[in-house]
């Protein structure tokens, strides 16, 4: 096991990281921008060292200040946590080149898996279903009638440079596909100057549900279960929880196989996520992989009784994993929500400032990872989670019971936070039955619900 | 172990001319003796003596000699290097690194201070070179003043933000 | 279920009900004296009712202002929690006949097993054992002799009027014991004018050992598993754990059936705890049965993932228990610390007053139950518990790690408190070892230790 | 559902003698539309409606007649039932209940109010009784002065410190 890390991130997984280290006897070197200086989770690392201004870009993004940081503390490895420098490629190297250890997988697979393009085709090449489509750009109207032949309906064209919804149309059946490629066409000449699309599956009311991998360097790989992550806000996870509602035992078992699969393909060792969109008839699609820890990674933690982050620390220092895939037992139901200090009523808008009153709730069942406290200031320069609420019952009915009462507890006077909004979904039938899908919360508390919500 | 907080100390010990402090605050579970600099007689160099028994550190101190500036506990007291500013005396101001890295006083081991307390200094002059990333970036003053005090010893670790120089500004 | 009930008792386990409540749907209303007029969980309940001014006596143990409180807001039922009204028979008999029901066993098992005597003959019929004494007093010299030869040495004279050590003597043969008989019978003559004494076998370095109990109104009971109490300040206990680190399987398996078997001929039902004294080769004896929730369930709640405070509302209410012994699996390593407003430097005087801060911990295995928060103040009235910090890991040395890693997160400003003495409690080498006994805070903490205790 | 808010409510309802209150509070999912006495050509009774949607009371009012005292947003909102002194004339002072019970105004249905508005009082009057377990604990004044108003209706239950009677004491 290291002796001494770099925790290269702030906030809560900054003390999650923190915490995990003081559990192994690892000592901590804490980073912080002058915006963090007075946060509570500093005063638990062995040392801190102040690495910039607020702004993230000389700070937590700036590698040479973290590289240097690491340096004169002398620290055997760095986490990157989420965000910031989690997913870069160079960062990755840069460490390695400074015989530095850094606590994620290879700068190869991070780079191999961050191109869409190469995950896909390592997805295809590990058996792991991928969204079908048409294989490379689609020219004429006549390849999109026979690709959506092949494919089936309905289908989506998309501009190939496209994003944010442009250069994209759905087709449901021949007439409208022909109709839709043209006009997807003409839209994405327009706006990228390029006119190539492509097609692929249009998967409608789907579900997002991600596996849990965790490998070793030895090239053992074991998978820790699912978390549906369908109630999102545009992509804004909210709320995820674990198992999913929405699958079987057989489809768990086959969905784990292929993201064990994939993190095989792409020589994946250290925490990581496979996600996967599931679709009504039971058909699962990757989508991609994220190569570090993530913010809901807790709802695996009190699931399986498993500490991921430690367990991170432990694969990156070299040991073997050290058990097998039977060795993973689900137990109970955990759920997450995300506490933001963001105000729903204006369009999610962040409500930075001081916590006049916080009060966390506790009791049987509840987890609470935050940074914050009474009196805290929320800096502007950054996310805006508070915190995150997990509970773990025996069963999803009671979770969401032990959630609500936790969500009434909750005291955060100051910021406004997406404490109401989590309510109201928690309350929703459709969450309550688990059959929501990723459409679930622009449906029913979007600025423009097509069906209206139960009264606020 | 709070090593800022052990940081903190020496540097106020530095600053006050302080030879020899004990702290033990049962508390916190904290012991804390230091000596600095040759003992008299002893010839043994400094050695600090810290004992930590975890939690918070909550630094009301005792035994502190006289001559140590008083500290005031602070929840803040790991985050905040420069907050020492009271005690500056008038138109003295802090020089604060502008990155992290390591502090050297000159150009190469055997070469001259780039400056030393009483010299003065204009925009272009070089202070002092702090090292990241094998890089060795010359610090210039961007000011013209003079040097009152260096605040950190030479190939010793500074972090961003963290008071270089004392300087009186013109 | 209950549609509605009344929790008669103030800080952590009238929030600890009032949560269990919210979680089943149940209304709470909360009786509180003129000094809790503050307390934020009242908020959470659904009526509040002041009973009275501050003084125990007159408010929280005021049984007449208490049922009058039910019957002006209509409960069905009355939650007396831990201390004040809870194991007193007559009450559980005044809520009986105004026809609310008295969460708790019947008021004959509560005044049966709260008298010592009755309690002892009944674990004998039961084949509980207990600890070997004489039958009834002992009059001379050759019999206690006699009877020390059947019971055997070490041996206790104890005064039958007796408390408090005085008329007291411990013999560890037939010569000590002649000098004690008499020296013991002299003493409780000239103490209590009663010169009766008995023999009891004198458990030497005992641990506290209590398992926990469910039974319904069919005459069904399961146990959930022990609680090892032995660190303890004068009775006080101060750290419980689940499981004990000193029984065996086969142990806890004999230990559980005495337990029940002791329920049954109770006729307990409800929640409840069997007490046992366990010597250093494995013999346990019967001490009391505690006819009430205690503080410590929550380490329990913890291994076997049952919510015993939502049970006890259940089985009150009449349904069955629903599953058997079979059902209780333990999973993992529980540890409570109590964390008190107490000054461990001035022999534990009470220290309350105003929480300038308090930042409980959180992350991964952390529980806390406390009605505590940042500017909350702590009044004098009653005791000193600021609440419950509580870990879960796989195994007890993770625990261990986690408990230290969360007492030195607290952040407690204002009030002296108990978590100096439990951090130094946990990293002694005879806790982490577990082979401590109920004599261990005294021996190596105590105002005049035998043995000196680390360096603080 | 917070019943010592709606109580709160209603007392000062009572005192401000509003017929009528409407507050839809989104913040804590609150709404609350109370009539009090008989509708004006409906012959209904009294029909509090109330919706909670859980959680703490944050009670800022909107929407209260102008009639209706002003009510200040307080974290201790449900602890302190007689926390409206500040609103009292000069001289007058709250008579507070010295237990739980029931109250009542006269010694039976049939019979004359113990004391109205506007009566005086000696040390032996008896102001009113309070049931609690069956007992009808008569309430005595203690003190020499005059019922400034009845503040609890007959029959309604009262907890501990609840203000029966304003008075003014001599």
């Amino acid at each position: 096991m290291f002796r001494r890390v770099l925790v290269a991130n702030r906030g809560e997984i900054a003390q999650r990281v923190i915490r995990a280290c003081r559990e192994l006897g690892v000592e901590t070197v804490a980073v912080y921008s002058e915006a963090d200086a007075d946060a509570l989770y500093l005063r638990q690392a062995d040392e801190t060292i102040c690495i910039g201004p607020a702004a993230s870009a000389a700070s937590y993004l700036d590698i040479p200040a973290i590289i240097s940081a690491a340096e004169i503390a002398d620290v055997e490895a760095i986490h990157p946590g989420y965000g910031f420098l989690a997913e870069n490629a160079h960062f990755a190297e840069v460490c390695e080149s400074c015989k530095i250890t850094f606590i994620g997988p290879d700068p190869a697979t991070i780079a191999a898996v961050g191109h869409k393009a190469r995950a896909r085709d390592m997805a295809i090449a590990a058996d792991v279903p991928v969204v079908p489509g048409s294989d490379g750009s689609v020219d004429d109207e006549a390849g999109a009638v026979r690709v959506a032949g092949e494919i089936g309906y309905p289908i989506m064209v998309k501009a190939a440079a496209g994003g944010g919804g442009r250069g994209m149309r759905v087709a449901h059946n021949e007439p409208s596909l022909i109709n839709g490629f043209h006009a997807a066409r003409a839209e994405a000449a327009a706006a990228f100057g390029d006119d190539t699309v492509y097609l692929e599956r249009f998967v409608e009311n789907p579900r997002h549900v991600e596996v849990q991998i965790l490998g070793d360097r030895n090239g053992d790989v074991v998978h820790l279960g699912e978390r549906d992550c369908s109630i999102q806000r545009r992509h804004q996870k909210l709320i995820e929880e674990s198992p999913s509602p929405a699958l079987t035992p057989e489809l768990r078992t086959e969905l784990g196989a292929a993201a064990v699969r994939m993190a095989k393909a792409a020589n994946y060792h250290n925490a990581g996520t496979v996600e996967f969109l599931l679709d009504p008839e039971d058909r699962y699609y990757f989508i991609e992989v994220n190569a570090r820890i993530q913010v809901e990674h807790s709802v695996t933690e009190l699931v399986t009784g498993i500490d991921v982050i430690q367990e991170q620390l432990r694969l990156a220092s070299g040991e073997a994993l050290g058990y097998g895939q039977d060795a993973i037992q689900l137990r109970g139901h955990a759920i997450e929500c995300r506490i933001n200090a963001e105000d729903p009523d204006r369009d999610f808008q962040p409500s930075p400032g001081r916590l006049d009153s916080f009060v966390p709730p506790g009791g049987p069942g509840v987890r609470v990872d935050s940074h914050c406290y009474s009196g805290y200031r929320i800096p502007p320069n950054y996310d805006s989670m508070i915190g995150k609420l997990l509970v773990h019952r025996a069963d999803r009915a009671g979770a969401i019971r032990t959630m609500l009462r936790a969500l009434d507890e909750f005291v955060i006077e100051g910021p406004k936070t997406t404490i109401p909004l989590l309510r109201r979904i928690l309350r929703h039938s459709d969450f309550r039955t688990g059959t929501h899908d990723t459409g679930f919360v622009e449906r029913y508390f979007g600025a423009h619900p097509t069906i209206p919500g139960p009264p606020r | 172990m709070d090593l800022k907080l052990l940081q903190k100390i020496l540097r106020m010990m530095s600053r006050g001319d302080v030879r020899e402090l004990e702290i033990d605050d049962t508390e916190a579970g904290l012991r804390i003796h230091v000596r600095r600099g040759p003992g008299e007689g002893e010839g043994q160099p400094a050695q600090p003596v810290v004992q930590w028994m975890g939690g918070p550190p909550a630094m009301p101190m005792a035994g502190a000699p006289a001559a140590a500036p008083a500290v005031a506990p602070s929840a803040a007291a790991d985050g905040d290097v420069a907050g020492d500013d009271g005690e500056l005396p008038p138109g003295v101001e802090e020089f604060p690194s502008p990155m992290v890295g390591t502090f050297y006083t000159s150009p190469s081991p055997d070469a001259d201070e780039f400056v030393r307390a009483g010299d003065e200094f204009g925009e272009d002059t070089v202070l002092c070179i702090i090292e990241a990333m094998k890089v060795m970036n010359e610090i210039k003053a961007e000011s013209i003043g003079e040097i009152v005090e260096v605040l950190v010893n030479n190939s010793e670790p500074v972090e961003f933000g963290q008071p270089l120089f004392l300087v009186k500004k013109r």
